[in-house]
């Protein structure tokens, strides 16, 4: 690249003032069928590979199960598609035309990418209702903000929303009282108000009771179709429970995928896995 | 030490129950001191206060003044320069102070003086400092940049034969102005430009090595070489070790300070300093009978024969004795009274003579030269020959060249113009 | 000093008696008759001069002692540079005290005879002017150039090529031929054709500029200054012009390596403030505004052990490394186990708590020592430079603080790869949880990592008091400074430390004659926020997923 | 309407209100009515002090807006406080006209005995009061909004954040300090004369400047209060206690923050612009660290997050030091010092905290 070409990239007026580019209203094109590619991914620290020419391609409206061993690089897929990490090489791409890579974190969750975190990650000092309204669709530049009053579709919809994750009791309560099961509720619901295209959950029925775990498998089949939901989760009884297709990772990148059934019969994920 | 700060504590927490039951404020004179008790200034001032306390204590034991006792009122300024005008508010509005004796550096009396001039109090400030200023209600009896600085340039010019001149000072008013006044004073005794070397630090300066090694450059020309220093408070000490490592004898480049006095070097080891100079109007080491009653008393009131007396002290010393005189002279403690009592009041200084108040608001002072001795201590090595009068506008900068101060009435102003006869920048009616 | 002679001795005594007679009769007034009348024994009139206040009297005497060149005169001129020389006040008698401060072995110091044990307050000190002390100096070396000690001779001739004159040049020129040392001859060689430049003829001249190219002694580069102005001479002149070439870039390079040194110097007073931050900060988390007066208690520490031991400073200062590291650890500990402790987790807080610490620990060594600052003398080893040539010298104490800088960092970083603390801090710093559950006692690791890190600060402040103030304010001087050098460097990384306090000190040192120091630190700092701005992690980030969040 | 809403769940903040409307009222009128000497009588001193104070109150407001509600403790708010003083500073400067020691017209005494011949630049403008109004504001925003836009966009946050706030007011500091800079050094901005025509020594000049400062603190806390119950300032409380969270859910954190510290920095520079005139100097002591980390402990000893509450701490705090550095100046320093450690140890939600949870225990809202 001549100077010249350097001087254009830096003045480039989306680069340099990143807050005065357009993104909102981008519809994400699913004219093809699949809502994520992820092709020929790498990343790596400290010398670490934490994923190794991944490709990866979900279909839309499709409840995909990852699974893995620990270090396998399931959190770090989930970091790369949100824009938390950015690879060393390879592409990520929503639908046909948004190119993941460009994009910052709250960039793509406009775009329309929720997700939940392994840990259960909420607005401790909110109450549940605050915490459904911030998460909702919408507006997000400053001044809309700061202006912004709740109309009564938008508080229909929370309310909507809180009966799913079964929380109405605990409407006006600050989120960081609430039990473990109860922030993981919380937790999706702020997806669901986010009304996301693809929602990652990861590891959502950790910490529930078994009949959490019930209700939560119930929840995100349901959400399937509408949405494409893609999960990552240790326990076996909840992924044959919920899963359709099924994606093993190894050491960072696909070792196997197909149906449950597939999958473990499959003598290299055994190997690698369920043989331990 | 420890005792000594208990017993102020216990000075100033009695006075502040004084201060609120107010019942004995009319059979005392208050006499306010303006001195910062801790904060960066704490390490100058807190002396002065003390030499405060200890003047009121001998005036009081001698029967007081006009009959009543008086009664210091300590505050602490903390070092903040806007405080230091609250406090001078809370000292003249909430108190009633007949006078305030007080402050070190040239911002925070810059902070005071608009206080002082609108509630008509009497300030007494007992530092060297730049000039360029006479206030109706200050009276300034530490020295004029002529009361210190020119006679020190001409001291090493005539005596020492020095030609070329490094002028070196910590970044602020005070240094600015007396090198100004002292480059406009040596271009006109004919030294070049190439033979002036100009150089500001900021406060606490600590690391010399680069500016030293210039010196040390600019002085190897075989012309004889001499510093003329500025450099203020804790900036000295690593500068002077710095002088002395690098080998930069004072027989090679003397370095005369004018803000480094017994108190600083108490806390220097000042070996590697013998024989650098420092002008001011007093020294510890000055053989005269008010001196040596004076360090007895000041080593007995403080408890400690190691503590030294300086040339800040000795101007408290002088101012307060002059108010005395001009509080019993005008026989009331009112300002506007005591302003006309005390210009002409002339009062024994602690070097064997006396100051004059002069209508400018100066005072006329002795100027000494002392060389650093291995004690601490310095030996006067030159003095002028009769005292030398405060000039508050100087004469070597254009912009004060045309100024004087006379608050004598008729003319009764502090900066007059004799060029335009105005007289202006006064804030009083 | 020599031992005297009995002979010798007894000559003196009966002077001596001579000169009580005279005294008996005459007054101080007629004291330059006296040594009219008296010219035999210049000794005697030099000690008489002596006793007058008056500076010009003492200049006669010193010029007396120098024309008299005896063992005896030389001793007492040496005294006299030295501040040993006192009159006794019960008979005026000069005395010369010992070469220990304090010691009680005072002689006279014209007989040499004891006088035993003299009190402070029965003798008057010979005060000293500059001109005085200039004047000693030169008669010393001019003494010495028959010294039979070759480096006493050298010393000699050096100190007089400093400040050449006429009549220490026709000294130089009448010994030239007796020196049989060639270094010394060529020094001599050296004040001679400086002489020449200004007095010989034209080939004199020539030569003299000859002899002289590459020397890089101020005095040559003035004479031959002054020299290219005078002369009319074009093909001299342009001579002349290219010996001053060669000496400029000689010097260049000297004040480069001389720049360089600075910046080292500064650069180890930042590492050696900032290393204990690195320890706390770095390793722990823990935002330690009191930091600063941790090294100010290792400086008061300092001051204390000399106080103690008045004779030894240098083995005071020595000692007071392991006294200020024991004394600030113990404090650190204290603030540790006293408020750190339950701020664990907020770091934010740890910062205004120990604000506040920092504030009273000011004030407490503020009601202890008074608010003045203290004096800390420099032992006469790490006092003055060493000299590699006339143009570049590096001081000894910069020296010793930068090797002292090193070795701390050195065995700090032994202490936390090899010792089972290290190994203990490194865990719990990596993960708490772990450490714990594999029976590290994380509480006491997190007490004495802390102490560890205040006591480096205590070490810290030893160094420190040999540069700069010793008083309540020293802390809050470094305070800012440790911090940036810390978050330049990367937290958690010593390396980092240490190199970017070494870095930040050159860069200042190189920007400060371009931009004056007030400019060239403001400089620095903007840097360094932009910088962080660009890699927040600093230079040397730990990398990976553990160091985030 | 709205300002009612606004306040109907805020007992604290109606009461604040309440008070200050109160004093800006009644403190006009003690000073005025009863002659001097009277027991009610409130001085010209008293009056002063307690504007000085207000003018703390609502520097405070703005450390606790952005310290308290999005988490940015900054070190370097005094920066943004002196800068607003600076631009008031520098138009009380230039009304004194040629009524200056040396009766230059044009030059303040400073620059004419430091013989600078023309007014630099950025002086320029400053006789008006709307450019200097402007100012107050633009030269502190704009200096938040540069160091924000920089570090946000870098995340530097938590520690890293405060520690280069630090440095920033640091630098500055020493860059006002340099004679050079135009700014009159150390000795900074004094002996001004007139405000608006109003003369600066005169007691209604005074009492006026209380009102003003009074007005503004009561504006500026219900703006803040404004903030703080819209959207926004929930966002950016999600930001200070998670900010992936509000990242992934699709707020620009980054945004959000430079907004709320900008606007922060703006109500400092007010502060700031109404201090300078109250104590008669404004000079690079401002810019201190030491004074960023004070107006911190303000907010702490009061109560984070708690707007009414950083306002009372400053208060409690500058009367204390007014208090004990008049009667007991050896011991002032180490009453603040324990006051940071205890506040912070004992009382990490401040005084208002300690009183809330004394008053409602367990109750919901934070």
């Amino acid at each position: 690249m001549n100077s010249l070409d350097n001087l254009r990239t830096v003045m480039r007026r989306d680069r340099v003032f990143d807050f005065m580019l357009q993104t909102t209203g981008l519809e994400v094109d699913l004219s093809h069928g699949t809502i994520l590619y992820l092709e020929d991914i790498s990343v790596s620290f400290d010398g670490f590979r934490a994923i190794n020419d991944l490709n990866l391609y979900i279909d839309a409206g499709e409840l995909r199960c990852i699974i893995g061993p620990n270090g396998a690089g399931k959190t770090t897929m989930m970091d790369i598609i949100t824009g938390k990490t950015r690879p060393d090489k390879g592409s990520a791409h929503f639908g046909q035309n948004i190119n993941l890579l460009q994009l910052s974190e709250p960039e793509i969750a406009q775009a329309g990418i929720g997700r939940k975190f392994q840990k259960p990650t909420v607005f401790e000092y909110h109450t549940v209702f605050e915490n459904l309204e911030l998460s909702m669709a919408g507006e997000r530049r400053i001044w809309p903000t700061l202006t912004a009053q709740l109309d009564g579709v938008q508080r229909q919809r929370i309310d909507e929303v809180l009966e799913i994750i079964a929380l109405q009791a605990h409407r006006d309560r600050n989120a960081g009282a609430l039990s473990h099961g109860q922030k993981q509720w919380l937790e999706i619901g702020m997806l669901l108000m986010q009304n996301p295209k693809l929602l990652l959950v990861d590891e959502p029925v950790a910490g529930m009771t078994h009949q959490e775990m019930e209700r939560t498998a119930e929840l995100l089949t349901a959400l399937a179709g509408d949405h494409t939901v893609v999960v990552v989760e240790h326990d076996m009884d909840f992924i044959r429970s919920i899963a359709r297709k099924v994606t093993v990772l190894h050491q960072g990148s696909v070792l196997a995928e197909g149906s449950m059934d597939e999958i473990q019969n499959d003598p290299r994920v055994v190997e690698v896995y369920l043989g331990e | 030490m420890k005792t000594s700060y208990l017993k102020s504590s216990l000075v100033s927490m009695a006075i502040a129950l004084a201060g609120m039951s107010g019942a004995q404020a009319a059979e005392t004179i208050k006499v306010g001191i303006l001195h910062s008790l801790s904060g960066t200034m704490a390490i100058s001032e807190t002396t002065l206060k003390d030499t405060m306390l200890m003047l009121i204590d001998e005036q009081n034991k001698k029967g007081g003044l006009l009959g009543m006792q008086l009664e210091p009122v300590v505050v602490d300024p903390a070092s903040n320069w806007p405080l230091f005008a609250e406090k001078a508010r809370e000292l003249l509005s909430q108190e009633k102070v007949a006078a305030i004796f007080g402050n070190w550096t040239s911002v925070s009396r810059k902070s005071v003086l608009p206080v002082v001039e609108e509630l008509n109090g009497l300030l007494f400030y007992p530092v060297q400092y730049e000039g360029e200023e006479s206030s109706k209600n200050v009276f300034y009896t530490g020295a004029a940049p002529n009361q210190q600085a020119i006679p020190a340039v001409d001291y090493l010019m005539n005596d020492i034969g020095v030609k070329r001149w490094v002028l070196a000072g910590t970044d602020y008013v005070y240094p600015r102005t007396t090198n100004k006044i002292l480059e406009a004073y040596l271009k006109a005794k004919g030294v070049a430009d190439k033979d002036i070397m100009i150089n500001y630090t900021p406060f606490g300066h600590s690391d010399w090595q680069s500016i030293v090694s210039e010196i040390k450059k600019f002085g190897s020309t075989g012309v004889k070489t001499a510093v003329v220093s500025t450099i203020n408070g804790d900036a000295n000490v690593p500068f002077y070790k710095e002088l002395g490592n690098q080998g930069l004898s004072a027989e090679d480049i003397p370095v005369v300070a004018f803000s480094v006095g017994e108190e600083e070097l108490s806390g220097i080891d000042t070996k590697p300093l013998v024989g650098h100079l420092a002008a001011w109007n007093y020294f510890m080491s000055v053989d005269a009978e008010a001196n040596s009653g004076f360090i007895d008393a000041w080593k007995s009131f403080i408890k400690n024969d190691k503590r030294v007396t300086n040339d800040p002290m000795e101007a408290h010393y002088i101012g307060f004795n002059m108010w005395v005189k001009a509080v019993e002279k005008a026989g009331t403690t009112d300002s506007d009274a005591v302003q006309q009592a005390i210009i002409g009041v002339s009062v024994p200084n602690l070097t064997g003579g006396y100051s004059a108040m002069l209508p400018n608001h100066h005072v006329t002072k002795p100027v000494l030269i002392g060389e650093i001795q291995e004690n601490g201590q310095f030996e006067v090595v030159w003095q002028t020959s009769g005292l030398v009068a405060g000039d508050a506008w100087s004469d070597f900068l254009p912009g004060s060249k045309d100024i004087i101060a006379d608050w004598r009435a008729p003319l009764a102003c502090g900066n007059y113009n004799v060029k335009t006869a105005k007289c202006s920048g006064q804030n009083y009616e | 000093m020599k031992p005297y002679n009995p002979e010798q001795i007894s000559r003196h005594m009966s002077r001596l008696l001579n000169w009580i007679l005279l005294l008996a009769c005459l007054t101080a007034g007629q004291l330059p008759a006296l040594y009219a009348a008296e010219s035999d024994t210049p000794l005697h009139a030099a000690a008489e001069l002596f006793k007058s206040k008056k500076f010009d009297q003492k200049y006669q005497a010193i010029q007396l002692l120098a024309s008299d060149g005896s063992e005896q005169a030389r001793a007492i001129l040496v005294a006299l540079m030295d501040s040993r020389l006192y009159t006794l006040k019960r008979d005026q008698r000069l005395i010369m005290l010992g070469r220990r401060s304090g010691s009680p072995d005072a002689v006279d110091a014209i007989t040499g005879e004891s006088v035993g044990n003299v009190a402070r307050g029965a003798m008057n000190k010979i005060t000293l002017n500059n001109r005085m002390r200039s004047q000693i100096r030169n008669a010393l070396a001019m003494l010495d150039l028959r010294n039979p000690d070759k480096t006493k001779r050298l010393a000699a001739v050096n100190q007089l090529l400093d400040r050449p004159d006429a009549a220490s040049a026709a000294l130089i020129q009448s010994l030239l031929e007796q020196e049989s040392d060639g270094q010394i001859r060529e020094a001599m060689e050296i004040v001679i054709a400086l002489g020449k430049l200004s007095s010989g003829d034209k080939t004199e001249r020539l030569a003299a500029v000859e002899l002289l190219d590459g020397n890089i002694h101020p005095a040559v580069r003035n004479g031959l200054l002054k020299l290219q102005q005078s002369t009319s001479d074009e093909a001299f002149a342009a001579e002349i012009k290219q010996v001053l070439d060669n000496i400029k870039a000689t010097l260049q390079l000297y004040s480069l390596v001389e720049n360089i040194f600075f910046g080292l110097s500064l650069g180890s007073v930042l590492v050696l403030a900032a290393i204990g931050l690195a320890i706390t900060f770095g390793v722990m988390g823990v935002i330690n505004m009191a930091h600063g007066e941790l090294i100010m208690l290792g400086a008061y520490a300092t001051y204390v052990m000399q106080l103690l031991m008045p004779e030894h400073i240098g083995a005071a200062l020595l000692l007071s490394i392991p006294v200020a590291f024991v004394i600030s650890g113990l404090v650190g500990i204290g603030i540790e186990r006293g408020v750190i402790r339950f701020l664990y987790g907020r770091s934010l807080e740890t910062l205004l708590a120990t604000f506040g610490i920092s504030l009273i620990l000011q004030q407490t060594v503020r009601s202890i020592f008074s608010p003045l600052n203290r004096s800390v003398e420099a032992p006469s080893w790490m006092s003055g430079s060493w000299e590699i040539n006339s143009a570049l010298s590096l001081t000894l104490n910069r020296l010793y603080i930068i090797a002292f800088c090193l070795l701390v960092f050195a065995a700090l970083f032994l202490v936390l790869k090899k010792t089972s603390l290290g190994l203990q801090v490194r865990a719990v710093s990596q993960n708490r949880a772990m450490a714990r559950a594999m029976g590290v006692r994380s509480e006491w690791v997190d007490a004495m990592t802390f102490g560890l890190g205040s006591g480096i600060a205590g070490v810290a402040g030893v160094a420190l008091s040999q540069l700069t103030n010793v008083g309540p304010n020293l802390g809050q001087s470094y305070i800012i400074d440790s911090f940036m050098v810390v978050v330049f460097g990367g937290v958690g990384n010593l390396w980092g430390t240490l190199v970017s306090g070494m870095g930040l000190g050159i860069a200042n040192k190189f920007l400060e004659p371009w931009s004056g120091a007030v400019l060239a630190k403001i400089l620095v700092l903007v840097f360094i926020i932009l910088f962080i701005q660009k890699r927040p992690r600093g230079l040397f980030p730990q990398k990976g997923r553990a160091a985030e969040g | 309407m709205g300002l009612l809403n606004l306040l109907k769940q805020d007992r604290g903040g109606q009461l604040f209100l309440g008070l200050l409307a109160l004093a800006a009222v009644l403190v006009p009128l003690l000073n005025l009515l009863p002659p001097e000497g009277h027991a009610l009588h409130l001085s010209t001193y008293t009056v002063t002090l307690l504007g000085k104070y207000l003018a703390f109150a609502l520097l405070a407001i703005a450390v606790d807006l952005a310290w308290g509600y999005l988490g940015i403790l900054s070190l370097g708010h005094g920066a943004f406080f002196a800068l607003g003083g600076y631009a008031m500073g520098m138009y009380l400067m230039r009304q004194i006209g040629d009524r200056g020691v040396y009766g230059d017209p044009l030059l303040p005494d400073f620059m004419v005995f430091l013989n600078w011949d023309a007014l630099p630049w950025f002086w320029y403008g400053f006789d008006m009061f709307w450019f200097a109004a402007l100012m107050v504001m633009l030269a502190p925003g704009l200096l938040a909004f540069l160091f924000g836009w920089l570090a946000f966009r870098s995340r530097v946050t938590g520690v890293y954040l405060s520690i280069m706030t630090q440095a920033l007011t640091y630098a500055l500091m020493l860059a006002f300090f340099r004679n050079e800079m135009g700014f009159g050094g150390n000795n900074g901005l004094t002996d001004f004369k007139e405000l608006l025509g109003f003369d600066l020594q005169a007691d209604s000049t005074r009492i006026g400047l209380f009102v003003v400062t009074a007005l503004m603190l009561a504006l500026g806390y219900i703006v803040c209060r404004a903030i703080v119950q819209s959207r926004l300032g929930r966002v950016a409380v999600a930001i200070r206690d998670a900010e992936d969270r509000a990242r992934f859910v699709g707020y620009r954190v980054e945004h959000v923050k430079l907004a709320i510290f900008t606007f922060s920095a703006v109500l400092a520079g007010i502060a700031g612009a109404l201090y300078v005139p109250q104590v008669g100097i404004i000079n690079p002591g401002e810019f201190s660290p030491l004074n960023s980390i004070e107006i911190v402990i303000w907010v702490a000893v009061g109560g984070r997050g708690t707007l009414y509450g950083a306002a009372a701490g400053a208060l409690m705090v500058n009367y204390g030091k007014t208090y004990l550095t008049g009667a007991l100046p050896e011991v002032w320093l180490f009453a603040l010092g324990a006051l940071f450690v205890l506040v912070t140890i004992l009382l990490p939600r401040g005084l208002i905290g300690l009183m809330k949870t004394r008053s409602k225990k367990g109750g919901a809202a934070a």
